[in-house]
């Protein structure tokens, strides 16, 4: 094959980059709810699947991707809250592996519904018009919905930081995830902190999956793969980080794109090997604190 | 301002808090005394909420409390120090403080709440960035006190605040808690140093395998010998 | 004593991503079997199906292989709907001298290693389908790129079209190999795009198939490139829509639209729809039909379930059950039948079925398949 | 100083991030004796306990136990070499039942990869027994670690250290909510304890620390302060200026 | 759970349970041994039997030291691969490949232990669950193990035992020929687990902090549990190896890590019945809802709900509580 010029290698690392805001955004919500409430949501890649279904309902229906950006985080933060409503709340205190494996049961009941109401099939989601097609951004041609998806990253994650870094909400929030009781005595109604905060995990989630749609359509099973990106995301940046989960993100996707040009058969273990080479080197993850969870 | 009746408690099957009968005037300093397992903890406990399975009756400004969840007994002016100080990781002594106040119309006067607490607590000034967990025992237990009184209540219910506390500081605490009193402030304290306690408080009572055995006023039990013996000897 | 009925196990992914397709599977091996046994079935003796769910799984496919002989004590199996499945179901009815046709593609299931003289093969491969789509495709100087799933179909579409290639004297420009299952290809397109091909070929199936051929869209490669991809199916062309497939070609065992020019086709098609509330059968599903078909039909040409008499029948049986003439080669038990060109068209028009253009009909015959001699059959 | 020293710090210096809690302390500890380090909140004892006890490692200095330097040995092997330690929050097994917390620390020193023989046949059940009497625990050997009050927590965790029948025994506020009672109980057992061993001990109750310390080591932000027996100490005004008032 | 909680606190209790109890490990192989009988057939025997024993490693893991692993397919996938790959190349007989198998899985165990260990809690589920998709990644590419398209002709037809030839074709000759090395594993097990090691394990569980204080090698003692988990995971990859004479890349998939996680909380975490109840009852459900309907994920789901919410000491576990057992 042809040599790597400096300019296909310039846009190979601007793909990564690219590709690592998606991932970015595949993780935040996992890392957000693990992070603050300590569960690990295992129906993650099912609220994404959804969100994709629920954007693409209100595409159709309202003929506007607009409405559908609106409108998809907000049901699936919906459903979101329900689910921590009726099923997980029962089991905080109950120690950590059993909201892991109520979402795991609800992952398989989730997809299978989806199949029910929109068939096993795929279906295809259009990219919006005036997202469509690729623009030139010096390096070359990138196509433009992808520059969006970045922008929309990057705005989630800023209102995100701010949110919980600046904001009493997201003191008690912090607080929440780590002493509930304390917080409780102290006059907070936790269990409104519970529900906003896997309501926000789960918007994301939604609007990770409806913004994912145009890119690689929609099925049923479209969220297996993203669980596993999303955990490594997660264990690399340190669980229940931020700044981690962008690092992260962005890491595992340059290295995958790198690894695309010079050793395509490895592109999907490196993002492993990266996780295993941190593991080594600093066990919480990047930007993980150490002891958190013991 | 809290008055106890006949209140029966469980950790799961077995039962603690068998029939407590106990009052706490406004503006009062009550010590809730006993020696360790009597059901001191676990009263207290059930005032604030964190114990739900109770009956009898728990009466705080004449609202039932046993009906309320946790968060709402806050709002009634009751504010807590834990037995174990109950820090919470991974905030920093600011935010800590801050959390005191969150849910409390003090909320808006955030920078002045602080301010105040930095005064009493000098220590805690010097820290208000470090994570709070990382503070020595004595400091966490200072952090505690400040965060409970942060939001102004009415009535501070302490368990073992002079836990872990040096010498010093526990004479500077006692001192506290009278300053509070004379400010207005009720508060029912459960104490091991039974005679700095007594010093200090109004009326006290004496619990045994979660029976109150006797009720009496400070001084009263202070120069009672048996008391003494019994509960003053270290 | 009133006969057993003719059991024939169905294991197929009911669940999964080729669900739709193993849906229609099972719709037409009933369709099979009620003609079967509204036609007397074999003097009297009725056929029946059992269906089950292979999930797409191997190790679950070879599991219902084993309980259908141990437990439902089948006479035959017919599914399998990936390569792998198919290769464990075979494993498993070799080893119990079970008749079984296989409905999916692959190379190795012609091959030595893994021939069983009780495994027929009513679908294509992917050797003859290269052959048939590169035929079609590549003109002589053309530069063509590969964008190949890295497994045993991609790899084999692979070999096939690189054989066409050298044959009509196109260059092979590079070939990039993603993972399996890959959600995301952009990593892979600013490659292939500098390779500046006249063909991009994509060597992948189902969910990687729409999705690359989606984004390599995206990054406006359709505008400088012709897209061809060994199997296109209508499954895929669906959940993808017109849009992403448009001007895509292809080969597939099966599109309705020949019953134009095929009469056994025009006849299966009418039969379908009139069970069927008027749609068409699909590429895969039909190959049920025909599975199921031509096993019943060599098993009333026998007079019997015997599985040896059966196999001898089957081995020399010329049959159209849908498509044409048919027959199952001797060497290698592959069944040799036309393989259809097909393009995808912009919008669909008369019907939600009308999305291909056949333009081309390969015809079936020997030459397109590896020699007996070539596979290392003694002939 | 005159007897024979057990474990002796030298110059150790610890830091957190930018703050140090220790400041090149070098301080040694006599065997058979006991003794106690006081201060302020916050001078360092905690810190310096766990560096004592192997918690985590110096930042500089070295460690020395007996002849051998122990600095950094990893936390598991301290109980090995006869180094014990109670936490200053309690620390138990609290699903176990009370005997069953003693006899798995008692199983440590007799068995530590023991795949094949039941574990009843170690015989621990008597020496458990035995130690929960001395702890005044034997009433409770049945119920469940967590079902305790606190202060018979502090109990079982003393008897829980006791187990490895350590040289040395490290006690971080052993009688932290214990009431006067329980604590003067608490008091006794130490003092029992010493007969045969060495203790440290990081207390607060002056009463109690004075009374029963052989020495005293006083730290003050983070600095060794002074050192000497009770009167000594009593009486040092810089030791009355930072942290007993007017005791 | 622990026997000296028993010893001293003796709740009344059914005879038959505390038997049971008493013999937990011989009580299972009698059962197994006539389950063949009460099942509907001889194939899904097999099929318990084998996720049976892959619950019983995992088991020992997740019920008896707490640790959740969501990495345990990749045990048995390395069983069942080693001893795939010496069969079907015809490299090794029988009784050579099944040891290596297990060899084979330890080792990965170990490798992957020795970094997982160094995370806790969910991270340490996360951990497995990205490293076995390392192995999976790895195997997938590995040339001798067919890929995707799997390994096949893992043809153990015969196998000649005390100089008589067993036909394995058979069935019920299959299930007994396995229940031989399980019944070995449950009786080494339940005396490593009444042993003092067993009691470190538990301790770990309970508070890992304090019993490294009390002197034990926290993470010597997970990873030899670790390893001897993954081992036993790695017999019964094998095993279903030979019983499907192929292996699929699909037991490398982290959906087998979640099935046996499922298949023990249905059966009861830390018990002995358990993994086999919870396989027994899984396969069965997943065969009649697959035969009645399509969509039978939804009620694989549901009841997994309804178990960790309901019943989290799964049936058996259920059933002993009810009895008063400890
Ligand atoms: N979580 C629990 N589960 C079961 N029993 C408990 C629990 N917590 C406390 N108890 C029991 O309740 C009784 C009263 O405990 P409580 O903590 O109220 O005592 P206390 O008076 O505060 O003692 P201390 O001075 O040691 O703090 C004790 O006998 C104790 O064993
Ligand atoms: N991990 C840490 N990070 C930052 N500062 C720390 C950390 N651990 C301890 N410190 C600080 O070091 C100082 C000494 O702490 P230490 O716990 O040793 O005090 P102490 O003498 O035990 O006090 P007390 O009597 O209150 O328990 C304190 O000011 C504390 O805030
Ligand atoms: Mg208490
Ligand atoms: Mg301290």
């Amino acid at each position: 094959m042809d040599a790597i010029t400096p300019q296909l290698f310039a846009l190979q690392l601007f793909t990564g980059l690219a590709l690592g805001a998606v991932y970015v955004l595949l993780a935040v919500g996992l890392s957000l709810i693990f992070g603050m409430l300590t569960i690990v949501n295992f129906a993650h890649g099912a609220f994404f699947m959804l969100g994709a279904y629920a954007g693409y309902s209100v595409y159709q229906y309202s003929g506007s991707f607009w409405i559908g950006l609106v409108a998809t985080p907000l049901a699936t933060a919906a459903l979101g809250m329900a689910v921590e409503r009726f099923l997980v709340r029962r089991l905080y205190g109950r120690g950590i592996d059993y909201p892991l494996l109520l979402t795991f049961g609800l992952a398989y009941v989730l997809v299978e519904l989806v199949r029910i109401v929109f068939g096993k099939q795929g279906l295809p989601m259009e990219t919006p018009e005036v997202l469509q097609g690729a623009v030139d951004i010096g390096i070359g041609y990138f196509p433009a919905y992808r520059l969006f998806v970045i922008a929309v990253t990057a705005a989630v994650l800023a209102v995100l930081w701010f949110f919980i870094e600046k904001t009493s909400f997201g003191l008690i929030i912090r607080a929440g995830a780590r002493d509930p009781q304390i917080v409780q005595i102290l006059g907070v109604d936790v269990s409104k902190v519970w529900l906003a905060v896997f309501g926000a995990g789960t918007a994301i989630a939604g609007l990770a999956g409806m913004l994912s749609a145009p890119l690689q359509g929609i099925s049923p099973e479209m969220g297996g793969t993203v669980l596993t990106v999303a955990f490594v995301v997660t264990v690399v940046g340190g669980m229940g980080s931020l700044p981690g989960a962008i690092a992260a993100g962005i890491l595992v996707g340059v290295a995958e794109s790198l690894a695309a040009l010079f050793y395509p058969e490895a592109a999907k273990v490196s993002m492993f090997v990266i996780m295993a080479l941190v593991l080594l080197i600093r066990p919480q993850g990047l930007f993980g604190r150490s002891g958190l969870l013991s | 301002m809290l008055s106890i009746q006949n209140l029966n408690a469980w950790y799961g099957s077995s039962h603690i808090l068998q029939g407590i009968n106990l009052e706490v005037r406004r503006g009062e300093v009550v010590s809730l005394l006993g020696r360790n397992g009597a059901g001191k903890t676990t009263t207290i406990k059930t005032v604030m909420g964190l114990l739900r399975k109770a009956n009898g009756s728990v009466r705080f400004k004449d609202r039932d409390l046993l009906g309320l969840p946790a968060h709402k007994r806050f709002g009634l002016g009751l504010a807590y120090v834990p037995e174990e100080r109950r820090i919470v990781p991974g905030l920093s002594v600011l935010e800590n403080i801050r959390l005191g106040i969150v849910a409390s119309d003090k909320r808006a006067r955030e920078k002045e709440v602080v301010e105040q607490i930095a005064e009493t607590f000098p220590r805690l000034k010097e820290r208000l960035h470090q994570t709070a967990v990382t503070m020595s025992g004595g400091e966490q237990q200072m952090l505690a006190i400040a965060r409970a009184l942060a939001s102004d209540p009415d009535m501070i219910l302490l368990d073992e605040p002079s836990e872990g506390i040096m010498p010093l500081l526990v004479q500077e605490m006692f001192e506290l808690f009278s300053r509070l009193r004379k400010a207005g402030k009720t508060i029912l304290l459960v104490e091991q140093n039974v005679e700095a306690a007594l010093r200090i408080s109004d009326r006290a009572y004496i619990l045994d395998q979660g029976e109150v055995v006797h009720a009496d006023s400070a001084s009263a039990l202070l120069r009672d010998p048996v008391i003494q013996e019994r509960y003053c000897a270290v | 004593q009133t006969a057993q009925p003719i059991r024939i196990g169905l294991p197929v992914p009911l669940t999964g991503p080729y669900g739709a397709e193993a849906k229609d599977q099972v719709r037409n091996a009933e369709l099979a079997v009620k003609e079967f046994n509204d036609a007397g079935g074999l003097n009297g003796r009725k056929a029946e199906l059992l269906v089950r769910d292979d999930r797409l799984n191997p190790g679950e496919a070879a599991t219902r292989a084993l309980e259908l002989i141990e437990k439902d004590k089948v006479n035959f199996i017919v599914g399998g709907l990936s390569a792998a499945t198919q290769l464990a179901i075979n494993n498993v009815t070799k080893q119990r001298k079970t008749i079984y046709i296989s409905i999916s593609q692959s190379d190795a299931i012609n091959e030595p290693a893994d021939f069983s003289r009780y495994t027929f093969h009513e679908a294509l491969n992917p050797h003859m389908t290269t052959q048939a789509v590169g035929k079609y495709a590549f003109k002589k100087g053309m530069r063509i790129a590969f964008l190949t799933a890295d497994y045993a179909y991609g790899h084999e579409m692979t070999r096939g079209f690189t054989r066409v290639a050298k044959e009509v004297g196109a260059e092979i420009v590079g070939e990039l190999k993603h993972p399996l299952g890959a959600t995301d290809y952009s990593t892979f397109l600013p490659r292939l795009q500098s390779l500046k091909p006249d063909v991009i070929v994509f060597n992948n199936f189902g969910r990687d198939n729409q999705i690359s051929i989606k984004q390599a869209n995206d990054f406006g490669m359709k505008k400088s490139m012709k897209f061809v991809t060994p199997v296109l199916t209508y499954t895929s062309r669906v959940a993808a829509g017109p849009a992403v497939y448009e001007g895509v070609i292809g080969g597939t065992s099966y599109y309705w639209e020949i019953e134009s020019q095929v009469p056994s086709a025009k006849r299966f098609n009418e039969q379908y729809k009139s069970t069927h509330d008027g749609s068409y059968p699909s590429d895969y599903g039909s190959m049920a039909y025909s599975a199921v078909k031509s096993l019943l039909l060599a098993v009333k040409n026998a007079g019997t379930t015997d599985t040896e008499k059966v196999i001898d029948t089957l081995t020399g049986l010329k049959y159209d059950t849908y498509k044409g003439p048919q027959f199952y080669r001797a060497c290698d038990h592959q069944s040799v039948q036309s393989v259809l060109i097909i393009e995808s068209k912009s919008k669909e028009s008369r019907n939600p079925f009308d999305v291909f253009k056949v333009p081309y009909v390969v015809p079936g015959s020997d030459g397109l398949l590896r020699s007996c001699s070539e596979l290392g059959y003694a002939s | 100083m005159s007897g024979e020293i057990i474990i002796r710090t030298e110059a150790v210096t610890r830091r957190f991030g930018g703050f140090t809690a220790l400041k090149n302390v070098s301080v040694g500890f006599e065997k058979g004796k006991l003794t106690s380090i006081i201060g302020p909140n916050g001078a360092g004892k905690s810190t310096f306990f766990n560096i004592l006890s192997g918690a985590f490692p110096p930042s500089e200095g070295r460690v020395v136990f007996g002849d051998a330097d122990i600095t950094g040995l990893k936390p598991h092997v301290y109980p090995r070499i006869g180094i014990s330690k109670s936490f200053q929050i309690t620390n138990i097994f609290p699903a176990f039942t009370v005997l069953e917390n003693v006899r798995i620390a008692l199983q440590a020193h007799c068995s530590r990869f023991n795949f094949w023989s039941p574990r009843s046949r170690l015989g621990l059940e008597d020496k458990a027994h035995s130690l929960l009497q001395m702890v005044g625990l034997e009433r409770h050997a049945a119920r469940l670690a967590k079902e305790l009050a606190h202060g018979q927590q502090r109990a079982l965790e003393i008897a829980v250290a006791l187990a490895g029948d350590p040289k040395l025994l490290l006690m971080d506020e052993p009688t932290a909510g214990m009431s006067p009672e329980e604590t003067s109980a608490m008091m006794d057992l130490i003092v029992r304890l010493v007969a045969d061993r060495t203790v440290i001990l990081v207390e607060h109750k002056m009463k109690m620390v004075m009374g029963i310390s052989d020495r005293l080591v006083v730290l003050h932000h983070g600095e060794f302060l002074a050192a000497g027996t009770p009167d000594e100490i009593r009486n040092n005004d810089e030791v009355k200026r930072v942290y007993l008032g007017q005791h | 759970m622990n026997t000296q909680v028993q010893l001293l606190a003796t709740p009344s209790r059914p005879a038959p349970v505390q038997w049971i109890r008493a013999h937990r490990a011989v009580s299972v192989v009698l059962l197994l041994l006539v389950f063949p009988w009460i099942v509907p057939n001889q194939s899904v025997a097999i099929n318990i039997l084998v996720y049976g024993l892959y619950a019983v490693g995992f088991n020992l893991l997740f019920g008896y030291m707490g640790m959740l692993s969501f990495g345990h397919a990749a045990f048995l996938g390395m069983g069942a691969y080693t001893a795939g790959i010496l069969v079907s190349q015809g490299w090794a007989p029988w009784w050579i490949a099944i040891p290596a198998a297990v060899v084979a899985a330890a080792l990965a165990a170990a490798i992957i232990g020795a970094l997982a260990i160094r995370t806790r809690g969910i991270y340490f589920a996360m951990v497995t669950l990205a490293l076995s998709q390392c192995v999976y990644f790895l195997v997938y590419q590995f040339p001798l193990s067919g890929g995707e398209n799997g390994l096949r002709g893992v043809n153990v037809a015969q196998v000649t035992l005390f100089g008589a030839n067993v036909d394995l074709l058979n069935p019920a000759n299959r299930y007994y020929f396995f229940l031989g090395f399980a019944a070995l594993v449950l009786l080494l097990l339940s005396r490593l687990l009444d042993s003092p090691f067993g009691a470190v394990v538990e301790a770990i569980r309970e508070n890992e902090a304090r019993t490294r204080a009390c002197g034990y090698n926290v993470e010597q003692t997970k990873l030899a549990v670790f390893v001897l988990s993954g081992a036993i995971c790695g017999l019964a990859g094998a095993l279903n190896a030979i019983h499907l004479s192929s292996v699929a890349i699909e037991t490398l998939h982290y959906e087998m890590s979640g099935l046996v996680v499922m298949i023990c909380l249905l059966g009861g975490m830390g018990t002995f019945f358990g993994p086999f109840i919870g396989a027994a009852l899984f396969l069965l459900v997943q065969d009649t809802f697959s035969l009645w309907t399509e969509h039978w994920q939804i009620y694989v789901g549901a009841v997994f709900i309804i178990f960790v919410l309901f019943f989290p000491k799964g049936v058996w576990g259920t059933i002993l509580e009810k009895c008063h057992v400890r």
